[in-house]
This record gives structure tokens, C-alpha cells and sequence, in this order.
């Protein structure tokens, strides 16, 4: 634990000194260089000018994947209340609640990491679960290079 | 004030300020393009790569297409407009596709070679149109419903049409269960469409080894202007009927088109650039791309009612329809339409015969459009 | 059945339209035009000399396809009536005639559509089934990149 | 006598004759470079190649790295300095990438954007060396964990730096499982690190398609020079996620992706000449890339800590530092670190957030240095 | 009249007109190397894209070989001529082969520099039949028996005659097990024949791994002019023995071997063109063949007796002769002719050491040529 | 038999002719010819020292590959020893033994073998064998394209 505390502090260290340098090397820039960039600035102010639009777009960008998920499922709810107004039983609506709820179950966390191993599974070695061509994708559409498909041919011979 | 001025420099050369309708309408018809190709699976495997492009290259201010240094740019000059790329796509289409059904019934070639007559329509509507010679033949060969070769003509003939070119020719191909079987009804008697075909022979591999060979050494000693596309699909062919080099005939089959369709629909996007995607020139593309497929259809089916009648009723006409190649899109078009009216009667792979010889037709019609008009 | 035929007028109206205005083009550009090919003449004329020449060449193409698959057909038979007068039975002969006879059998289509599936599974996931090395490939031919061969080791520890 | 000058005139062109100490250095780098490959298996996917290039161009008079003649040379003028290698590297990395567990929540991309923390500086630190504004913004990247995007910047920004900051990217990636762990503990108390998350949850798969396509436009709108980088990295992760082109997307994740590393890598060390290798600068860029590194990883578990706060306790600030990305070497650095303390914790998919958001964030700032300073 | 003169012009712009004797020559060339290659598999994987190249470029009017604009030519000024593709086609030989029988018996090594002698016979018959000192070097490599090397050297010293050497070359590959045997029988006695010999060992995977890293080093010391070839077939192998790559391996060894090797075939055929093939130097160049395959079996068995002598008995003649490469069908001769006066003699394993030693060798022989003729 | 011995005869005569043949061919050349090569010497000269150059070169990479298996395969005995010293069965030392020693056993051919055709089956058909990612590989190291790994989960669930 005192090895821990003591790697902690050189941690703590190390750090605060490349503050400090970068802190001094600003100062020195700032004072002493005139190197101009093409957007008039020196480099020094460049690169807060860099830094600070850098984390403008990245926290932009949040804000829209965050609205996106939003809306998206906004949307979905309203669409599923649609189809439980529309008949279905109130036994499927509560199950369909405690999937989207919060509460931690170890259940469902079986079940969403079992999928994530088996979405893994399929990235790593995609050639075991390779099918070039979905059945959804043979019906409704075509493209210059499949001769024939299983589905047009699947209800001969029966 | 240095750090303002920085921010508004990097607000000033920001696309928000050199946004414009133009490019706004491109991003918009590169969305209806996803949209149509993720939702309705409107030949994605070339339309998603080439909306993509055309939305990266829209975006205000973007390099991406610029020839020296922009990536797309690049890839688009070394490959595309070469045509390295549309040809690849011939080799590897030739390994893809089983002319069996073809050469198991070989009269039905001159099926696929009346669905070209959608082709020389567009081209006089074209012609009166005022488009150039060149560019009317590159709009014409859109009736052939083959991808590549239209992208390869364009590229040779029309280079400032093959955007809109591409979207027409893949956008009807995707089309071709709405739009032949109103021209196959209307052209034929429920008696005709109810004829049951035998289903086509296995052909001796000898056959599919020569076949190949001999179709690129007849036109190819007619049309010298036809080799690099008879003569590299008829080279993927081959490579696929030998037997002995299986592995490059997967290779082709697999791998190598699915590079080149990446980089040939990325690079097509890429040329989709407003100024030259927004004129009236790609609405009467369209409008003439439609006029080639309807009579294209129209063509194979008279055709194949010619062939009924002589032959006594033992060819379907609807087949003739499938001589607008969309491989295989037609053929299992003319499927359905018989199965809707005697569940029973399996048309496919007879159809198949005239839908791989609209490949070879609208090839042909190329190498002479490029004989006669380049 | 009404609205059928309506769509029937409906097409066969656009496509009389479509040909009516392409003849009405073609008389105003011959009249008119004057605009010369590299070959001689008028753009409409080059269209039709094209119209033409692509059309000869596809119908010499089905000649010369039927010749080919008539060739092969006729030495097939030769050859395999040569076999049956080498004392092959009576019976197999009569099995290989109703093979390639024109009489439309049930089973036959069934075989044959099978077969036609079957090959096209193949072409549709090449993996499944892929081989790179047949066992003729590996016994009579060499290329510069395969070591080793199950065939040539095929005897040994038997 | 001529032949014994024959023999030496062979001799005289052999390599021993022109033998120097910096070519012998520069091959031992090499060995190093494939020893912690092999053996301890640095990155060995980029790293192996590299060295191998490394030590081929600096056998003496070896002319494989030639850009007019030689075989390394023309690939790398041709491939690698026009940008397309790193740009087609993105595309597919788009491809390969899940953004699952960043839409799932996506408030932990600001953690992915505080990474970014440790690029900006070494941005100061290395302008306060001395390096011009373009060499230090290609060496900052090194601190976004992102070997492509550092290979790009490097091309782009200073050629003459790309084996150097090539090799310290990659390098300190795989040193990550030593690197940050220190951080994190500095940061953090020991409750902090037992903060148990919720698993990410699923999300539809409209999301899924719509994230590429906005990221794309929103990012390209601000900053047309990020366009080659986020497009592509989106275009491949749309093709991934459309679900209708799966040929595609299992190409470019597997054969074009491990057709580019081969070559990047290659020709990546084929640039490690001993002249332009071999100088104070290169020194400078492994410490500058450590420092960006240690501040990356701070920069993200800072942010952690702060949203951990404003959470009320659900957020554990250690996953803060899977921003560095070095996908996914990061997020599986947290969770070994977060079942040191509690076996029963697991942090990886929650981690995998922050990792992935790290990846746009260095493809963001990238774009930013090049609007600025290229 | 216009329609007539229309016809006409496009009847003399066909290949009838064009139509010669040396077109029609070389397009039965094509066709016989066709046959050879389905028929009786000669090897299929190169020659068949060669005759296809061959046949395509024949054709009379034909462009496709234009480097500036034809679709094989622009490839080949690209790819196949600046030495990519053949260097390409090396580093995947390198993932492709197995070093184990050759580092499990080193001296065997010897066997492989033996079989050599073929390409020094054929050099001197070369200078003496008039070629120049460049042509006769690309010649004599034909005797190495190892396709890539000769397409490597051909395009760097006698571009003229790359199709001859290539369609030699492979030729004489096919050929292997009828040049052999009778070579083998003269030379040796049945006692020899009959030998039998251990089965090489299993070597741990630190000598599999320092190997290639050894071999480029010596070589590419002494030989800088070898690096390309030695240094990148080595690199190959490398990365295949290295363990932590094998995505890489595996790629080399599938897809980029295969488009390789379709692109370099077509591309090598049409370079095939009458007036170049149809020359007494192709005749030369075929005899000059046989005898440098026979030579080099002679130099192998020769050098395979001496050791047998010298290791008492331990050491069967036989498998010198597999030194002549042909990777594995020599190897596989000398099993079969081993078979032939005992059951129980497995000689393969032993054989693919001179076998895999015989390809360093004739790359060796390369880089000595470049280092001296060039 | 006889046969055998004509084959013979005519390959022995056609390799000396070929002998002969360069041989005279050396001789016209290195008394006429004047072709200066780039190192100064004739063409025939040229041939013979890139023949010794090459024989040279061989000779030293098969002593280097010699040497560098003797150098690998003394350091495996000596740790081996070491380990034997450090408490190993003298059963299992006289078994590694065998394995090392040159008796040609029966069952060690076979059992080599099949290790070779079990080695060029994995080289001749990859796909069936393919698994991208090593169990080591997935723990010690990282790259850029891997998100997750069996092994980051397996702990889960169970
Ligand atoms: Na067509
Ligand atoms: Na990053
Ligand atoms: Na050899």
C-alpha cells in the first residue's frame, strides 16, 4: 500500500510538471514569438484556438447523438403505446417495460452480454456465420451478380 | 483578439459559410438514395457506396473530389475514369455468372438481343433531345440494364453524364418488377402467359468451356472496340467453366468485385457534384432511361410472341421481358407473373436464357455505339 | 379485370407515344441535321447502321452458339452410340434416350431444379463448399505455391 | 586478372562495403521492433511489417525504398503519401467498429472528447521544443491512440517525420495496459474504482444507421478538412450498419483491411531511413508521446470523476480513460482494473463508450489542425 | 447510301480487314496453351490468364494492350512492368512456403545451389547463341524453374522476351515429370534409387522465425541488387512463421496471391503480341529451356551423389534433383520415382528441402545477374 | 531393361553434347569477343564469376543456417539438462531421447507424417481452420480493430 502511495505521488508528480512546462513554454511563446499562422495568430494561440474548437464540435456532437436517441425512441414509444391501444395484452406491455427499465437484473445482463459475445463471435470469425445473402434481401431486390436464389426455386418439387 | 480572430477564421472557412442550395438538394438526393437502398433494398451494393459519395462530396468546401489530392478524387481519375474499375467489374461479372441456361436453349439469345431495341429508342428520343451523338448512346445503353456497362460507356463517351447515368441505370434496375409486368400484359394474352416451358438441360462442360472462347473471338473480330468488355467477361467465364483454377475463380467471384464495387460506387458518387448533377440534362436522363427499359421489355416480349407462334406454342413470351438483363431481377420477374396465374408453371430458369444473353447483348450494342460514334 | 385493361391502353398508349415521337424525330433530324459522323453520315443514319450492325452481330452470335452446342451434341452421340454398339444393354440405351427426350416427366424436372439449386447454393456461398484442391488437380498438375498434398502421403501408416 | 576483378567488383557493390554504423543502428531497431512483436506481441499487425520495411530499406545500398525504382518507394509515393492507405485503413476501421455502446449512452462522448486532452498537450509542449506548428500537431496525434489517424496527420502535416511518429504510436499503444493503470490510481479513490455500471443496453438499429450519416454531416458542415477522416470512418461504419450490403462490409473488415496494413506498414518503414530516423527529434516525439498519453488518460478519468459527481455516484470515473483509444485496448485496461478490486465488476462494454468516442474525438481534432494549421 | 457507306465503315474498321498470319498464329498459341492448361493442367493457375491475354491482344485491331489506354496495358505499365506484381507474387510465396524439411536437414541446401547448374549451362549456350548478356541472364533463370522469379528478371533486363520466358517457363514447370525421371535414371544407379531416408524433424519455431530474418540479412548484405526478391519472399515468410499474424498470412496466401496472379497472367499475355513472339528467338528461347531444366536436375543428382558418398549411404541421390523448383512437383517426381523400385520409400518430405532450398538459390542466381548485367 | 538402358544413353549424350556445346561456345567467345561487361570483364567472364559468385553465396547461407540450427539446438539441450537436473523423471528425459535420436522407428514416421499432412491440410483448405484470433494473442496484446474478446466475457454468466 505505501508502494502504491508512493507511485501514486510520481504519478501526481509527472503530471504537474508537464503542466507547469507546458504553462511556462505558453508564456515564453507568447512573449517572445511572432511566427504567424494563416488564420492570423501566433502558433501558441492556434493551438488554444484548436483545443477550444475541438471540444466545441466534440460536445456539439453529443448534444445531436443524444437528441438522435432522443427522438428515435420518443418515436418508438409512441409507436408501441400506438399498438397496445390497439389491442394487445397488458402482459406483453409490462414485459416490454421491464426490458427498458433501469432495474438491473442479472438476467437481462446475461442475456445483453451473451448477445454481445455472440456479435463479437461473429465480427472475429465471420466466415463461420457467413451468409452472403439474407432471405429478406433475395425477395425484395436484386443486384447485377445472384443468378438464381433458394426462396424462387423453394417451392418446386414439394 | 488574436483567439476570436482564430475561431472566426475557423468559422470562416466552416461549410456554413459557403453553404448553398445546390449542394443542400445533392446531400437530399444522397439520403432518398440511402433511404431507398436501406429501406427497400434498391441495389445497395452499388447505390449506398455511390449516395455515399455524393454526399461527401457535396458537403460545402469538401476536397474530397478533387482529382490531385482530394482521396475520392484520386482513387476516381487512377481507376474510374480509366476504366479499369467498370472493366474488373466485367471480369469478375463473367466468373458470377452460369450461362447454362442459355446454352441449354440457344435460340433464346435472339430474345436478349430484341430487348436491346429499348436501347436504340432511347437513343433517337435521345438524339432529338439534343444531346450529342456520344452522350445519346451513353443515355441509350441504360435500356440494357446493366450496370457496368453504362458506368464503362459514360466514362468513355459522356464523362459529365456518369452520375446521373449510374443512379438511372441502377434506380430502374431496381425498378424492374414495377415496370415489366405492365408492358408484359399489355403485349400478351393470359393464354400466352399460362405456356409451360420445359425447364432447361444440363449443357456439357465442354460447351460452357467453349463458349466463352468462341463469343470473344466472333465479336471480337467484328467489333475490335467490344474486347475489353466481351472479351473480360467472357475471361471471367472461362476462368469460371475451366475447373482447374477454382481458387481464382472464387477470388473474382468474392473478394475482387466486392473491392471494386466499393471503390467503383464511391468514385461515381464522387462525381455527382451539383453543378453538374442539377440540369435539365438529368431529367431527361431519367425520363429517357424509363422510355429505354419500358421499350426494351416491350421488344423482348413482341419478340418472344413471334417465337410462340413459331415455334407452336412452346415459348412463354414473358421470357422475351427478361431479355432486359437486371441479372436476375427480370428473369424472376417473369417468375412471379407466370406463377400468378398458374402456380405450377416454374419460368425461371428459362427466363434465365434471355436474361444472361441481354448481358451479352447490350455489351455487343456498347462495342458498337464505340465503333460507330467514339 | 376493368382496371387492367385501362392499364393495358394506359401502356400501350406510351409505348405508340414513344414510337410516334422517335419517327417524328428521325424525319425533322434527316430533313434538318447535318451533322456528320466520323463514318459518313448523319447521326440518325449512324444510329440505325448501329441499330443494324448490333443486331447482326447478335443473331450471327445465336447461329454460331447453335452450330457449337449442335457440333458437341452430334460427336456426343456418335460417341456414345459407338459405346452402346461396344455391348452396352439395350436397356441403358433406352434410359439415355428418355434423358434427353423432349417428354416433360415430373421427376425429371425435379432432378433437374434440384441440381440447379444445388449449384446455385454453391455459387451463392462459395465458402461452404469451397475446395480449393480437387484430388485430379493435385495428382496431374503442379503450381509453384502448393507444398504438400494429401494424396502423396495418402498411403502411408495404412 | 578480369576475373578476379569481377569478383571484386562484386565486392565492391556489396553492401559490406558500404557498411556505417547508422544503417546497422537502424537494422537493430528493426530486430527490437520484431522481438516485441513476436514475442510480446506489440501491435504485430502494424509492427511487424514496419520493421520488416525498416530493415530491408537499411540494408547498405539497398534501393527497395527508391520512390522512382524501387518496389517499397513506388507503393509508398504512390499509395501511402497520396493518403489513400490511411484514408482506405479508416474506412474499413469504420467497418470493424460497433458504436453500440456509445449510443446506448452516448453522455460518455464527452469522456472521449476529455481524452483528447493529452493531444493538446503535447501540442504546447512540442511547439515549446521547437517543432513547427505542422510537425507538432502531426506528433500531438500520437496522443489519440489512433495509429491511422497519426500515420495521416504525419503524411499530411510532416512527411518527413511519419516513421517516427508512427513507430511511438504504435509502440505506446501497446504499452497501454502499463500506461494507464498508474493515472487511474493517482486519480481515483478506491470507492471510485468499485463503482459498479449498468451494462450498456441495445439500441435500434435506425439509430444505429442514423449516427454514421449525422456525425458525418455535422462534422463535415464545421470542418470541411475532417471530411476523408469521418467520412470515410463513417462511410464504412454505414455500409456496416445498413445491413443490406453484408458483402461489402465483411470485405473491407477482413481482406482490404488486412490487404492495407500489409502495404501501410511496408512502406511506413520503408521511411525509417537512418538519416532522417536517426536525429534528436525522434527522441523528442517518443517523450513527447508518452507525455500525450499520461495526459490523455487524465484527461478522461478528470472527466470521469466530474461526471461520476454530477451522476450521483453512477458513472465510474475509470472508464474516463478508455478515451485513449487504442481500441480495445483501453476499455479492457479498465476492466482488469476494475476487477482487481471487485471480481463481480464489468466495466468492458461500459468502457467500450469512451473508447470509440476517443476515435472520432482524434479524427476531430486532426481535422481541427489541418483547417488551422495546414 | 449513307446507310450503306455507315455498313461499309463499320465492316473496315473490323478485324476481318486486319486480319493477318501472325495474329491468327499467336490466338492458336493462345488456344493450345488453353488446352494444355484445362486439358491436362498445366499449370492452370498462370497460363490460363496468360492465353486469355494472349488471345485478347491477337485479335486483330485490338487495344486492349495499349499502355496508354487499354485495360491490360495500363496495367502492365503499372503493375506488372515497375516489378510490383511480381514482387507482390513473392511475398506471398514467402507466406506460402514451409521451411521446415529444408531447416531440418541444412545441408540439403546444398542440393537446392546445385540444381542451379542448369542456369549458368543455359547462360553460356544464351551468350554463345547470340543474345545479349541482359537477355541471356533472363533466359537462363528459366532453369530456376520458379515462375515470379523469371517474370522479375525478364521485366528488368529483357522486357521484349517476357512472354517467351514466362510461356517457357511455366511450360517446362508442367513438364517436371517428364524431364526428371529420365534425368534421374541416367545418373543414378537402382541402389541409389532405393535408398531410403529419415523423415525430417519438427524445428522449434525460434529457428523457423530467425530464418527468413538470417537469410535476407547475408543476402541482402552481399547482394544489395537481390533485396526485392530475397528480402520480400522472406518477409512472407516472416510474417507466416511469426505466429501473431496470421490474418495477414492468411491473406497473402488466399486473396492478394489470387488477384496477383490474375492480373499478372493477363498482363503477361499481352505482352504476347505477334511481332515480338513470332521471332527465331522464341525458339531458342524454348530450347534454351529444356536444356537448363535438364542441367539443373543433372547438377542436383549429380551433387546428390557426391553427398551420399560422403554421408555413407544416408543421403539418396534422388532428391538433388528435386532442387530444380517447380515447388512441390519436383519433390513429388522424386516420391513418385523413389515408389517406382520400393513401396515403402517416402521420399517427399526429404525432396521439398533441396525443393523450397532451390527457390532461394535461383533468386540468388537473380540478384547476382541484376548485380552484374544491369 | 533394354529400354531403360537406350534412355540412358541418350540422356547421358544429350547432356554431354550440351557440355560440349558450351564449352566450344566459352572458348569462340573468350578468344574473339571484345563485349566489355560493367565490371570489366567479357560476357563469358561475366557468366563465370556470377556462377562462383553464386556458389558462394549458397555455401554461405547453408553453413549460416547450419550454424544458427546447431546455436538454437545447443541452447534446447542445455535447458532441457537444466530442467532434468531440476527434478524431472529420468522416464521422460529417456523418452525425449528416443524422440531426438535417429533410430527410424515405424510408429514416429507415421506420427511425423500426419503432423505434415494435418500441417498442409491447414495451408491447403484455410478456412475450415481459421480462427483470426489466438487465445494468447487476445490477452497480451491489442489492436486497433478488435473491440471485444471471448475472453473479456468468459468470466460472465457463470
Ligand atoms: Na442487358
Ligand atoms: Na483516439
Ligand atoms: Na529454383
Amino acid at each position: 500500500m505505501n508502494g502504491q502511495k508512493i507511485a501514486n505521488l510520481l504519478t501526481i508528480l509527472f503530471l504537474i510538471g508537464g503542466l507547469v512546462l507546458v504553462g511556462f513554454f505558453m508564456v515564453v511563446n507568447w512573449s517572445t514569438f511572432t511566427q504567424e499562422l494563416s488564420h492570423g495568430g501566433t502558433t501558441i494561440t492556434g493551438g488554444i484556438v484548436a483545443f477550444v474548437v475541438t471540444f466545441l464540435v466534440l460536445i456539439l456532437v453529443t448534444f445531436v447523438i443524444s437528441f438522435l436517441k432522443w427522438i428515435l425512441n420518443r418515436e418508438q414509444k409512441v409507436e408501441i403505446e400506438k399498438k397496445n391501444l390497439a389491442g394487445k395484452s397488458k402482459a406483453e406491455k409490462s414485459t416490454h417495460k421491464k426490458v427498458t427499465g433501469s432495474v438491473e437484473e442479472n438476467h437481462e445482463l446475461i442475456a445483453v452480454l451473451t448477445a454481445a459475445i455472440h456479435a463479437s463471435n461473429k465480427m472475429i470469425a465471420p466466415h463461420d456465420t457467413f451468409k452472403i445473402f439474407k432471405v429478406r434481401e433475395m425477395i425484395t431486390s436484386s443486384s447485377s451478380w445472384r443468378i438464381f436464389s433458394k426462396d424462387d426455386l423453394s417451392g418446386v418439387g414439394g | 483578439m488574436e483567439f476570436i480572430n482564430g475561431l472566426l477564421g475557423v468559422f470562416e472557412s466552416s461549410g456554413f459559410v459557403a453553404m448553398n442550395w445546390p449542394s443542400i438538394i445533392m446531400i437530399l438526393v444522397g439520403f432518398v438514395l440511402l433511404f431507398l437502398a436501406i429501406k427497400y433494398q434498391f441495389e445497395p451494393l452499388l447505390l449506398i457506396p455511390i449516395a455515399i459519395g455524393c454526399i461527401l462530396v457535396n458537403l460545402p468546401l469538401s476536397t474530397i473530389g478533387d482529382v490531385h489530392h482530394g482521396f475520392l478524387g484520386q482513387i476516381f481519375s487512377v481507376l474510374t475514369a480509366t476504366e479499369i474499375l467498370p472493366i474488373i467489374m466485367f471480369l469478375c461479372l463473367g466468373a458470377l455468372t452460369d450461362f447454362t441456361p442459355l446454352l441449354s436453349r440457344p435460340i433464346t439469345f435472339i430474345l436478349g438481343a430484341a430487348a436491346q431495341f429499348g436501347v436504340f429508342m432511347a437513343l433517337f428520343l435521345a438524339i432529338g433531345f439534343g444531346f450529342s451523338p456520344q452522350e445519346s448512346a451513353a443515355i441509350a445503353i441504360i435500356g440494357g440494364a446493366d450496370g457496368p456497362t453504362s458506368i464503362f460507356l459514360a466514362t468513355k463517351m459522356a464523362p459529365q453524364l456518369i452520375g446521373a447515368i449510374s443512379v438511372a441505370a441502377y434506380s430502374y434496375m431496381s425498378l424492374v418488377p414495377m415496370i415489366l409486368p405492365p408492358v408484359i400484359r399489355a403485349l400478351t394474352t393470359e393464354e400466352e402467359r399460362k405456356i409451360k416451358m420445359e425447364t432447361p438441360k444440363p449443357v456439357s462442360k465442354t460447351t460452357k468451356i467453349l463458349f466463352p472462347i468462341v463469343v470473344s473471338i466472333v465479336v471480337g473480330l467484328i467489333l475490335p472496340s467490344a474486347i475489353p468488355l466481351i472479351g473480360m467477361l467472357m475471361a471471367g467465364n472461362l476462368i469460371r467453366e475451366s475447373g482447374v483454377v477454382e481458387r481464382l475463380s472464387k477470388t473474382l467471384q468474392n473478394e475482387l468485385v466486392n473491392i471494386a464495387t466499393i471503390f467503383l460506387g464511391l468514385t461515381v458518387g464522387s462525381t455527382m457534384v451539383a453543378g453538374q448533377f442539377l440540369v435539365p440534362e438529368t431529367l431527361k436522363i431519367i425520363l429517357l432511361g424509363l422510355i429505354a427499359f419500358a421499350f426494351g421489355a416491350a421488344g423482348g416480349t413482341l419478340m418472344g410472341k413471334l417465337m410462340c407462334k413459331l415455334s407452336g406454342g412452346k415459348i412463354n413470351p414473358m421470357i422475351g421481358a427478361a431479355g432486359v438483363s437486371a441479372v436476375p431481377m427480370s428473369a424472376r420477374t417473369v417468375q412471379i407473373e407466370g406463377q400468378r396465374y398458374d402456380k405450377s408453371n416454374y419460368l425461371l430458369m428459362s427466363a434465365m436464357g434471355p436474361n444472361v444473353a441481354g448481358v451479352i447483348g447490350t455489351a455487343v450494342a456498347a462495342g458498337v455505339f464505340l465503333a460507330l460514334f467514339h
